[in-house]
C-alpha cells in the first residue's frame, strides 16, 4: 500500500505532485513573511504628505514627542479644526470615515504603525531633547501617505544608534547600551 | 567586541552604590502597606490560595518576623521587610546563563530583563535573600482588572523571573524630568512605592553616593546598621536598623 | 470556484496560515494589529502618555486620608496618599492601595437590576481562578430605577422609609439626613463593622461620664514617652490606623528623642502588641481591675491621698484575677510613673466585653491621673471636622438591634441601603436577614454584588469611591479639622450612578417636601452648598475669593482643613473623683475558651473581594486567602489538634468550622478569629472563602450599648478534617515544624 | 541456524574436545578462550537483531504510549501552562528535572568508562559489551537534554543559550555554569556519539553484507564503505585510540562542570569543593549500575546472548562496581566531613534536615542502597557473578544515587539562609515527564538493539584471536599476544 504510493510518487507525474505540494507550502510561508510586513489598513487612508506639503510640523500633530513617552494620535478635535473650514471634507469619500466619526461622537480606531513590544520602554521626549529629527526612525513622511516604518524597530536598530550618538564618551555609552535603559 | 567583564566583581570597603535604602525595624509595623504599593505600582500578579501557600506568591517584598522565646515571655522579632538588596556584587548575575540578570552600570542596579530570560532559576537558587519570583504560570487577571497596570512596567508572562527594581520606573522617569528641567534628580523628589506608601516611614529610598541625601544621613545618624549576609560579599544596598 | 470554498474562505484559510508562520517566525501580528483610539476631544489637562494626578478620598475605610491618584488616558493607575492631607500626609494603608482592585474588580454591579431576593448577581463557577464568570446584566434604565425610588417614597409613610448608611461617605450622610429632617422620614442610621469592634459608643459615652462631654477622644500617641494600650490595636484597624501608626513612628523615633515605650495589654499578641515593648497576655475581662491598680500603684508611688477612683482596687487581687504578676504590675506602675508623658488607651477587644464601659473609664481615668489631658502625648478630644457641629457616632450594636427589630416588626417598609453590608457584617444572632423579609421594598445602593444586595429587591448600583463625588469627615487622627474631598479621578466604568443624584432625583420626581428638601440640581452642587461656607473660615489651607474657586480648590487640594490645632482639652476635674468599678466582666456561654474576634487588618468589612488583599499576608500570622483559628500551642498539644486541623466552635449563638493555626502568643485559654472573610456573594475572590467569625456572636451588649463581641465562651471540638491554610511564612524555618529537630 | 543457548551446543564439534578438564572450564568461562567461527558468530549477532518475539513489540508498544504521554503530551501541557503544573516553588526551583539531568548523564558515564577507560588499559573483559555500555551513554545524553530542556521555563528560546551573531550584541554568558554545562554536555554527546559510531562501522560492514532490503541500504549508507581493508582498520584503530584517549578528560570534566552547577553556587551544601569527584564517581556508580542491569536483560532476553555475555563478565563489572562503591563511600564521607567540619550554621542546619527531616528516609536509603548492599553483596564472587542478583543491585544503586541528587538538589533548596522561605518540595508533572524520559531511554535501546549489532563482532573476534591457551607441563596457561 505504502509502497504503492511511493512508487506513484516516482512517476513524473507524482514527482509534479511533490513539486506543486512544496511550492505551495513555500509560497504559503513566504506570503506569511509578506503578510506581517504589510502596513494594516487604517480607517482613513491618511496622507501624511498632503499635511507636511501644507507646512504643519510632526509636533502640530504628535505633541507628546516632545513631552513624554509616547507621540500620541492627535485628538478628532484637532483635525476637525481645520478639516471643518474645508469644504473637501463635507464632500469627499476619503474624508467621510472622520466626518462621521466626528459627527457621532464613536473615536477612529487607528492602527498604529511604529510599535515596539510592550517589554521595551520608549521615550520619545529623550530622543527629541538628543536632537533627534522625527524622520530619523519614522523616515521622510513628505513621501508617504499612511504612514510606513521604514525600518523595524528592533533591538539592532536602537543600539546601532545608541553607540554612535554615545561615541568615545564612555558614561553615555554605559548609560546608553544598559539593560535597565529600555527593559524593566 | 564583547565585554566579559560585565559582572565584575568589587570587593572592599570602597564600594558605593548608587540607590539605596535604609529600613527602620522598630518603626515597621508589619502592615503590608509596601507589600500592596509594590504589586499595584509593578502590576505583580495574585497567585490564589493554592499556589500563595506553597510558595509561589510574587510578592517582590515580604514582611519576616519571627518569635523570640515562648508564652507568655514570647516576643515578635522586629518586623523585617525583606526584597531585593540590589546588591554590589550580586550572586545572581553570574549564573545566569542569557544575561537575563544583569549589573546595571549606569543605575548600580540589578537587573532582571524579563524579555531575555529563558527561565533557568539559577539566579533565585543564587540569590541568599530568597527574594526573586518566579511566574509559574499565566496567572488569570480577569477584565477589567487588568485596565489598573501600569503602562511604566513590563507585563509579565509564564516562564519568567522577576524582583524588585528599586522601582527603576520612577527612577527613569525622574531622571527623565529632571534632565528635561536641566538639573540633577534631587533627594525626596521621588521615591519608591513601598517608601512611598509606608505609613510608619520605616523605608526611606535614595541616593547612597550623596552624603547629604536622606538616606546617607539616617544611616550615619543610626550609625549601627545591618546589612544582610554582608559576610557573603554581596554588597547589599539595603541597610537595616533594628532599633528598640 | 465552488460555493462552498469561496474566494473569502480561502482569504481566511490563508490568513490562517500566514498567521501562524508569522507567530513561528517571531513577528505575530498580533502585537501589531492593535487598535487606538484617540481622544474625540482631549481634556486640556491630558497629554499623549503623560499621567494625571488627581486628589480624592480614600473609601476603603472611614477614616478619610487622602488620596492622590494617578490616571492616565482614563484609567486609574496608583493610589498614592495625598501629602497635603493633615490625615495621613502621602501615606496609605494597605486597603488604600488596593483600592483600585475595586474599581476594576471582575465582579460590580454593572447597572441597576431588578430581581427577586436571594437571586444572584453574578455567575457561578467552580473554580474562581480559571472559570469565567460574569456579571448579571442591568435589567433597568435608570430613568426606570429613579422613579422606582420615588415610588416608594412616595408610596410609603415617612416614618416607614429608613436609610442604612455606611461610615462613608459623609456627604450622603449629610444629604440624607437633610432629606429626613425636612421630610420626617426616619433619621438615617449609620453603621459599620469596623466601628462596632471599635466600640466607638463605648469610647464616647466613657468620655461623657468622666468629662461630662461626648466626644470621640484623641490619644497622642507620636507626642507620648509611654504608651499603655488596653486591647487597642491602634497599629491594624482601629479608628484611623494610618496616622496612628504614623503616631508610632513618631513614639519610636529615636533620633530626635527619647525612644519611647509601648506596653500592651491584650489576650491575643496583635501586631500592635508585637511591636510592644511588653506584652501582658491579660485574662480577658480582668482589664479595668489592672488599669485601676496600675492607677492605685502610680498614686501611691507619688504619695499622697489615692484619689477616688483607684481607692476600691486592690493590686494583689487585680494580679491574681489577670495573670499578671504583682511585681509586674508594680513595674509597669513604675514605668507610668515616672514616664514623662505617659498615655493610656482603652480599646478593641477590651471594650467588647460586657464591662466595656468600665474598662474605658478606667483607662481614661489612668489619663487623668497622669494629667496628660490637652498636653503633647496625651488625651485629647478630636478635632470636629469643618462643617461638624458635633461628634455624631455610628449606631451602637444596641441601636441596631433595636433597628433590625423595628424592621422585624413590619415597622420599617422600605429600606435603603448604602455603603454597608449589613447581612455580613451585623452578627448573625440579630437575624437581619429574616428581618429584611418583613420589610415590603428593600432597595440596595451596592456597588459590588454584596450579601444585602442579593437580599433586595432593586440593586442601583452607586459610583466606586474612586468615580464618585463627595466629602468625608475626619473623624479623628489629625489635630487639624479636616475634612477630606472626593471627586471623580476616572469616568464611571460601569453604567452606576451617584446614590445622590438617584436620590436628588427621586425627590424631585417625588414632589412635595422631598422635591424641596433636596433643591439641587446634581450631587455636585448638593456638595458644593454644603462645602462653600467654608471658602470664608479662618486659618483655613486655602481660600477663595467665589464658590467656584474654591469648589476647585477644594478638588485640587483633595479638601479642605484648618491650619490650626482643632482639638479640644476634655474637663477633667472631676475623673478621678468618681468610684470606678473593677469588676470582672461576665462572659456568656458554657465553653471553655475565651473567644477573640478581630478585625483582620487588610481585609476588614469589605476588601476580601479585591485579590491582592487577600493575597496580603496577614501581619501577624502572614495567612492569606483564608480564616484561622489561633491557638496556643500548648492548648493544641494537650488536646492533641495540629496545624490546620479544623476544629468547631460552639458558641450560645452559633457554631462554625476553621482550621487552626497554632499560634504561640496567645493565652492558653483563648482562641481568636479575623473578621473579614466568611462572603456567601461578594464577588468571586470573597465568595466562599473561610468563615465569619460574627456568627458566633450573641445579642450581648456592654452598658454603652456596644456590642460584646469579646464577651464570649466558646466549646471546640475537632472534626478529624485538615485544611491547609496558606502561609507566608514557611512553618519550618519560623517554628521549627518538620526539621526534624523536635 | 546457531543457536547458543544450551552448554552442550556450545562448543562447536570436534573442538576441544580432549582437552583436560581445566582447560574446559577455561574456555566455560572465558569467552576469549572460546572461539567460534567467525561466520556463525557474525550469524549469531545478525540472529539476536533479526528474531523479534512478538513479546518486544508489545513492550514497545507499551512504552510508546508511556513516552507519549509522559514525555510529550505532558512537556507540551507544561509548556503550553507553565511551569505551574510541576512541583518546583520557592525556595525549590529546581526539582526533579535537575535530578534527572544529573542522573542522566550519571548513566553516560558508564558508557565512555567502560569502553574507553577499559580499553585504554587493555582490559580484555570489556569486549563484548563495550558497544551495549556506549548505547547508553548516547542514549543516556539524549535524556539528559530532555530534562533540561523540560526545566527550563521559555524553552522556546532555548537558542539564547548559543553563541551565535546577533545584531543585538548579546552573548550568552561565559561566567554560568549553565553555560559551562551547555558546552560540556554538547561537546560530550558530540565525542561520544562518534566514539560510538567508529568502532560500529566494522560491524555495520559486516551486518550490511549479511543484509537485505531496507536494512542493506540502512548499513550500506552507515557502514562508510568499510571493506575491511589493512589500510582501513589502521585508519579505524588509530581514530578509536584517538578518541579513547580523548574522550576519558571529556567525561571527567563533564560531571565535574555539572557539579559546578551547584559547587559555584553561593548555598549551603553546594558550594563545596570536593563537588568534582564526588560527582564524577557518584556518576561511574550508577553508570555502573546501569550497565549491569542492561547486561543482565540482554543476556537474558536476546538470542545468542548467553555466548556473549557470561557470568564472568558480570564478575568484572561487579568487582568494579565494589571499587567504586567504595570510593563513593570516600567521597561521601569527605564532603560530609569537610560541610559539617566547617561549621557554617546554616549546613549545619542542611545537614540536620538531611538526615532527620521528612527526607530522612531518603537520606539513609540512599546509603544502604549505595553502600551497604554493594558491600554486602558484591563482596561474593557467586553472587556477582549471578545476573540476577546483580541486576538487583544495580537497580538499588540507581535508585540510591538518584535519591542523592535528590538530596542534593530539591531537598537541599529546601533550606537555605532565609528561614522564613524554608518550603518543602512535592513534585507534579516531574513525576510522568521523569518517567517518560525512563521509557524513552528503554524505547530507544530496544529500537537500536534491532538496528544495531549489541556486541562488537569484530572486537570479541579479535580478542579470540589474541587469546590462546598454552600448555607448560601440566599446567595451562592463557597467553594473551599483541595484535596491533
Amino acid at each position: 500500500m505504502i509502497k504503492k504510493l511511493f512508487d506513484w510518487l516516482r512517476q513524473p507525474l507524482g514527482l509534479i505532485a511533490v513539486g506543486i505540494a512544496f511550492l505551495a507550502l513555500f509560497s504559503l510561508a513566504a506570503y506569511g513573511i509578506h503578510y506581517t510586513q504589510q502596513a494594516p489598513a487604517q480607517p482613513v487612508q491618511f496622507p501624511h504628505k498632503t499635511h507636511v506639503a501644507f507646512g504643519i510640523q510632526c509636533l502640530y500633530c504628535h505633541p507628546g514627542a516632545a513631552r513624554g513617552p509616547a507621540a500620541g494620535i492627535p485628538a478628532e478635535s484637532k483635525c476637525w479644526g481645520c478639516h471643518n473650514q474645508i469644504a473637501k471634507t463635507q464632500t469627499s469619500a476619503l474624508l467621510a470615515p472622520l466626518k462621521d466619526s466626528v459627527l457621532s461622537g464613536t473615536p477612529l480606531q487607528w492602527v498604529p504603525v511604529a510599535q515596539v513590544p510592550d517589554f521595551v520602554q520608549f521615550n520619545h521626549r529623550a530622543h527629541i531633547a538628543a536632537g533627534q529629527n522625527c524622520e530619523n526612525c519614522h523616515g521622510d513622511m513628505s513621501k508617504v501617505t499612511v504612514a510606513e516604518n521604514p525600518q523595524i524597530f528592533n533591538m539592532g536598530f536602537c543600539l546601532n544608534c545608541h553607540k554612535k550618538v554615545a561615541g568615545d564618551d564612555h558614561v553615555k555609552l554605559v548609560k546608553l547600551t544598559d539593560c535597565g535603559t529600555c527593559h524593566y | 567586541m564583547i565585554d566579559l567583564k560585565v559582572t565584575e566583581i568589587k570587593m572592599g570597603e570602597e564600594h558605593v552604590g548608587k540607590w539605596g535604602m535604609v529600613i527602620d525595624q522598630d518603626m515597621c509595623t508589619g502592615c503590608q502597606a509596601c507589600v500592596a504599593a509594590c504589586a499595584m505600582e509593578n502590576n505583580i500578579t495574585f497567585v490564589g490560595e493554592k499556589d500563595s501557600g506553597y510558595g509561589r506568591s510574587m510578592h517582590w517584598i515580604r514582611i519576616e518576623r519571627f518569635w523570640q522565646g515562648e508564652y507568655p515571655e514570647i516576643k515578635m522579632t522586629p518586623n523585617q521587610p525583606m526584597m531585593c538588596q540590589q546588591c554590589g556584587s550580586a550572586t545572581c548575575e553570574p549564573v545566569c546563563p542569557a544575561f537575563a540578570t544583569v549589573h546595571s552600570q549606569a543605575e548600580q542596579l540589578n537587573l532582571q530583563v524579563y524579555n531575555r530570560c529563558v527561565g533557568t532559576r539559577y539566579c533565585a537558587n543564587n540569590c541568599p535573600y530568597q527574594v526573586r519570583s518566579f511566574n509559574w504560570r499565566d496567572y488569570k487577571r480577569p477584565e477589567p482588572l487588568a485596565n489598573q497596570f501600569n503602562p511604566d512596567v513590563t507585563v509579565r508572562r509564564r516562564g519568567v523571573m522577576e524582583k524588585c527594581t528599586f522601582c527603576i520606573q520612577r527612577i527613569h522617569k525622574a531622571e527623565d524630568k529632571a534632565k528635561s528641567e536641566g538639573r540633577e534628580v534631587v533627594d525626596g523628589e521621588f521615591t519608591t512605592a513601598c517608601a512611598q506608601a509606608c505609613p510608619a516611614t520605616a523605608i526611606t529610598f535614595g541616593r547612597v553616593d550623596d552624603p547629604e541625601s536622606l538616606v546617607s544621613q539616617l544611616a550615619r545618624r543610626h550609625g549601627h546598621g545591618v546589612k544582610h549576609l554582608e559576610e557573603l560579599g554581596t554588597l547589599p544596598n539595603v541597610t537595616y536598623f533594628k532599633g528598640g | 470556484m465552488s460555493d462552498k470554498f469561496s474566494r473569502r474562505d480561502f482569504l481566511k484559510l490563508a490568513g490562517v496560515g500566514a498567521a501562524t508562520t508569522a507567530v513561528l517566525t517571531g513577528c505575530g501580528p498580533a502585537s501589531r494589529y492593535v487598535k487606538r483610539e484617540p481622544y474625540l476631544q482631549m481634556p486640556e489637562y491630558n497629554y499623549n502618555g503623560l499621567s494625571t494626578f488627581y486628589a480624592t478620598t480614600c473609601r476603603e475605610c472611614a477614616a478619610g486620608c487622602g488620596l492622590v491618584v494617578r490616571t492616565m488616558q482614563g484609567r486609574a493607575l496608583k493610589t498614592e496618599g495625598n501629602a497635603n492631607n493633615p490625615l495621613n500626609l502621602g501615606k496609605t494603608c494597605a486597603r488604600g492601595q488596593a483600592t483600585l482592585h475595586g474599581l476594576y474588580n471582575p465582579n460590580r454591579v454593572r447597572g441597576p437590576i431588578k430581581h427577586s431576593r436571594g437571586d444572584r448577581l453574578y455567575e457561578t463557577a467552580a473554580d474562581p481562578f480559571n472559570d469565567d464568570f460574569n456579571d448579571s446584566e442591568a435589567n433597568m434604565n435608570w430613568d426606570d430605577a429613579t422613579q422606582a425610588v420615588a415610588d416608594v417614597l412616595k408610596k410609603y409613610q415617612p416614618g416607614e422609609i429608613a436609610f442604612l448608611l455606611g461610615m462613608a461617605p459623609d456627604h450622603l450622610f449629610d444629604l440624607v439626613a437633610d432629606l429626613a429632617s425636612a421630610t420626617g422620614i426616619n433619621a438615617p442610621v449609620r453603621f459599620g463593622a469596623l466601628s462596632m469592634f471599635e466600640s466607638r459608643a463605648t469610647l464616647s459615652q466613657a468620655a461623657e461620664n468622666l468629662f461630662g462631654e461626648s466626644g470621640l477622644p484623641f490619644f497622642d500617641v507620636g507626642g507620648a514617652q509611654a504608651v499603655f494600650s488596653f486591647g487597642a490595636n491602634f497599629l491594624e484597624t482601629w479608628l484611623s490606623p494610618v496616622s496612628y501608626t504614623r503616631g508610632y513612628a513618631g513614639l519610636r523615633q529615636a533620633l530626635t528623642k527619647m525612644r519611647g515605650t509601648l506596653v500592651q495589654f491584650e489576650s491575643r499578641m496583635s501586631s500592635t502588641a508585637g511591636k510592644a515593648d511588653e506584652w501582658l497576655p491579660i485574662r480577658p475581662g480582668t482589664e479595668a481591675m489592672v488599669a485601676l491598680a496600675i492607677g492605685r500603684l502610680v498614686s501611691e508611688k507619688r504619695g499622697g491621698t489615692i484619689p477616688r477612683a483607684f481607692a476600691d482596687v486592690e493590686p494583689a487581687d487585680a494580679a491574681a484575677a489577670s495573670g499578671i504578676a504583682l511585681e509586674t504590675l508594680e513595674h509597669l506602675a513604675e514605668t507610668f510613673a515616672s514616664s514623662g508623658a505617659p498615655l493610656a488607651i482603652p480599646g478593641g477587644a477590651a471594650l467588647g466585653q460586657s464591662n466595656g464601659l468600665a474598662v474605658a473609664e478606667a483607662v481614661l481615668a489612668l489619663n487623668a491621673l497622669a494629667d496628660n489631658f490637652g498636653k503633647p502625648g496625651g488625651v485629647f478630644f478630636s478635632a470636629l471636622a469643618p462643617n461638624q457641629a458635633s461628634y455624631q457616632r455610628p449606631a451602637s450594636a444596641r441601636e441596631m438591634q433595636e433597628f433590625v427589630q423595628k424592621m422585624a416588626d413590619g415597622k420599617i417598609k422600605a429600606l435603603f441601603v448604602h455603603g454597608v453590608n449589613p447581612a455580613f457584617e451585623l452578627p448573625a444572632s440579630l437575624d437581619f436577614k429574616n428581618a429584611l423579609k418583613n420589610v415590603e421594598q428593600v432597595i440596595s445602593f451596592a456597588t459590588f454584588p454584596d450579601e444585602t444586595a442579593v437580599e433586595a429587591d432593586y440593586v442601583f448600583p452607586d459610583h466606586h469611591g474612586l468615580e464618585s463625588w463627595g466629602y468625608q469627615r475626619v473623624t479623628t487622627g489629625s489635630a487639624q479639622p479636616v475634612l477630606s474631598g472626593a471627586q471623580p479621578v476616572v469616568s464611571p466604568y460601569y453604567d452606576t450612578r451617584a446614590t445622590a443624584d438617584v436620590l436628588i432625583t427621586a425627590a424631585q420626581l417625588a414632589g412635595g417636601n422631598f422635591a424641596s428638601a433636596l433643591p439641587f440640581k446634581d450631587e455636585v452642587e448638593f456638595i458644593k452648598s454644603k462645602v462653600s461656607n467654608l471658602m470664608g473660615e479662618a486659618d483655613g489651607y486655602f481660600s477663595a475669593p467665589d464658590a467656584d474657586t474654591f469648589m476647585a480648590y477644594f478638588q485640587q487640594y483633595g479638601g479642605w482643613w484648618k491650619t490650626s490645632d482643632g482639638r479640644s482639652t476634655p474637663n477633667s476635674a472631676e475623673a478621678l473623683n468618681r468610684d470606678l468599678s473593677g469588676a470582672e466582666s461576665e462572659f456568656t456561654g458554657a465553653g471553655e475558651f475565651f473567644f477573640i474576634p478581630f478585625v483582620s487588618p487588610t481585609l476588614a468589612e469589605a476588601g476580601a473581594n479585591k485579590p491582592w488583599l487577600q493575597e496580603l499576608p496577614d501581619p501577624t500570622t502572614t495567612v492569606m486567602w483564608n480564616t484561622w483559628v489561633e491557638m496556643n500551642p500548648a492548648t493544641a498539644l494537650e488536646l492533641g489538634i495540629e496545624d490546620d486541623d479544623v476544629i468547631r466552635i460552639t458558641s450560645d449563638a452559633g457554631v462554625l468550622e476553621a482550621p487552626v493555626y497554632r499560634y504561640p502568643a496567645i493565652r492558653p485559654d483563648t482562641i481568636a478569629m479575623p473578621f473579614g472573610q466568611g462572603h456567601t456573594a461578594y464577588g468571586r475572590y470573597a465568595e466562599n472563602r473561610g468563615v465569619n467569625p460574627v456568627d458566633l456572636i450573641g445579642q450581648h451588649f456592654n452598658e454603652a450599648g456596644d456590642l460584646a463581641f469579646a464577651g464570649m465562651k466558646v466549646k471546640i471540638e475537632k472534626t478529624g478534617r485538615k485544611q491547609l491554610l496558606s502561609r507566608l511564612e514557611s512553618i519550618m524555618g519560623v517554628y521549627g515544624v518538620g526539621l526534624g529537630q523536635e | 541456524m546457531t543457536g547458543y543457548n544450551k552448554k552442550e551446543e556450545k562448543a562447536p564439534a570436534g573442538v576441544h574436545h580432549h582437552e583436560s578438564h581445566g582447560e574446559e572450564h577455561l574456555r566455560e568461562q572465558h569467552l576469549m578462550l572460546d572461539p567460534l567461527p567467525r561466520g556463525q558468530m557474525n550469524e549469531m549477532v545478525m540472529e539476536s537483531m533479526h528474531e523479534t518475539s512478538w513479546k518486544f513489540w508489545v513492550v514497545f508498544a507499551i512504552l510508546s504510549v508511556i513516552v507519549a504521554y509522559g514525555l510529550f503530551f505532558s512537556w507540551g501541557k507544561m509548556i503550553a501552562e507553565g511551569l505551574g503544573i510541576a512541583g518546583v516553588n520557592r525556595p525549590s526551583y529546581w526539582g526533579i528535572f535537575l535530578v534527572n539531568t544529573v542522573f542522566w548523564i550519571g548513566i553516560s558515564h558508564a558508557g565512555t568508562f567502560i569502553s574507553a577507560i577499559l580499553r585504554v588499559f587493555r582490559a580484555e573483559f570489556r569486549r563484548p559489551f563495550t558497544r551495549a555500555a556506549e548505547l547508553m551513554t548516547t542514549f543516556g545524553l539524549v535524556q539528559a537534554g530532555f530534562s533540561i530542556f523540560m526545566h527550563m521555563g521559555r524553552v522556546w528560546l532555548f537558542y539564547w543559550l548559543l553563541p551565535y551573531p546577533n545584531e543585538r550584541m548579546l552573548w550568552p554568558n561565559l561566567h554560568s555554569p549553565l553555560s559551562w554545562d551547555l558546552i560540556a554536555i554538547t561537546t560530550y554527546l558530540l565525542s561520544s556519539t562518534m566514539y560510538l559510531f567508529l568502532p560500529l562501522i566494522p560491524d555495520l560492514a559486516m551486518a550490511r553484507d549479511r543484509s537485505t532490503g531496507w536494512r542493506k541500504t540502512f548499513y550500506k549508507v552507515l557502514a562508510l564503505g568499510f571493506r575491511g581493508t589493512e589500510g582501513e582498520w589502521a585508519h579505524l584503530r588509530n581514530a578509536m585510540n584517538i578518541f579513547a584517549w580523548a574522550i576519558i578528560p571529556v567525561m571527567f570534566s563533564v560531571h565535574t562542570i555539572v557539579s559546578w552547577d551547584f559547587a559555584a553556587a553561593t548555598r549551603p551544601g553546594w558550594n563545596s569543593s570536593i563537588f568534582g569527584p564526588y560527582f564524577v564517581i557518584g556518576a561511574l556508580h550508577s553508570g555502573m549500575g546501569a550497565v549491569i542491569m542492561v547486561l543482565a536483560v540482554v543476556r537474558g532476553t536476546m538470542k545468542n546472548m548467553k555466548y556473549f555475555i557470561r557470568p564472568e563478565h558480570f564478575d568484572a563489572i561487579g568487582k568494579l562496581m565494589l571499587l567504586i562503591s567504595m570510593g563513593w563511600a570516600y567521597f561521601f564521607f569527605n564532603d560530609y566531613m569537610v560541610q559539617w567540619y566547617g561549621g557554617d550554621k546554616w549546613t549545619h542546619q542542611l545537614l540536620h534536615f538531611h538526615e532527620e527531616g521528612p527526607m530522612g528516609w531518603m537520606w539513609l536509603s540512599m546509603l544502604v542502597f549505595n553502600i551497604v548492599i554493594p558491600w554486602a553483596v558484591l563482596w561474593n564472587r557467586k553472587w556477582r557473578s549471578t545476573p540476577w542478583i546483580v541486576f538487583i543491585v544495580g537497580l538499588l544503586i540507581n535508585v540510591g544515587m538518584w535519591f542523592e541528587r535528590y538530596i542534593i538538589i530539591p531537598v537541599s533548596l529546601s533550606i537555605n539562609r532565609m528561614p522564613f522561605t524554608w518550603r518543602l518540595y512535592h513534585p507534579g508533572i516531574e513525576i510522568p515527564l521523569g518517567i517518560g524520559t525512563l521509557a524513552f531511554f528503554i524505547l530507544l535501546y530496544m529500537a537500536a538493539s534491532r538496528l544495531i549489532p549489541l556486541v562488537p563482532v569484530w572486537e570479541v573476534q579479535e580478542g579470540q584471536m589474541a587469546h590462546e591457551l598454552k600448555k607448560f607441563g601440566r599446567e595451562t596457561v592463557v597467553s594473551v599476544s599483541e595484535l596491533e
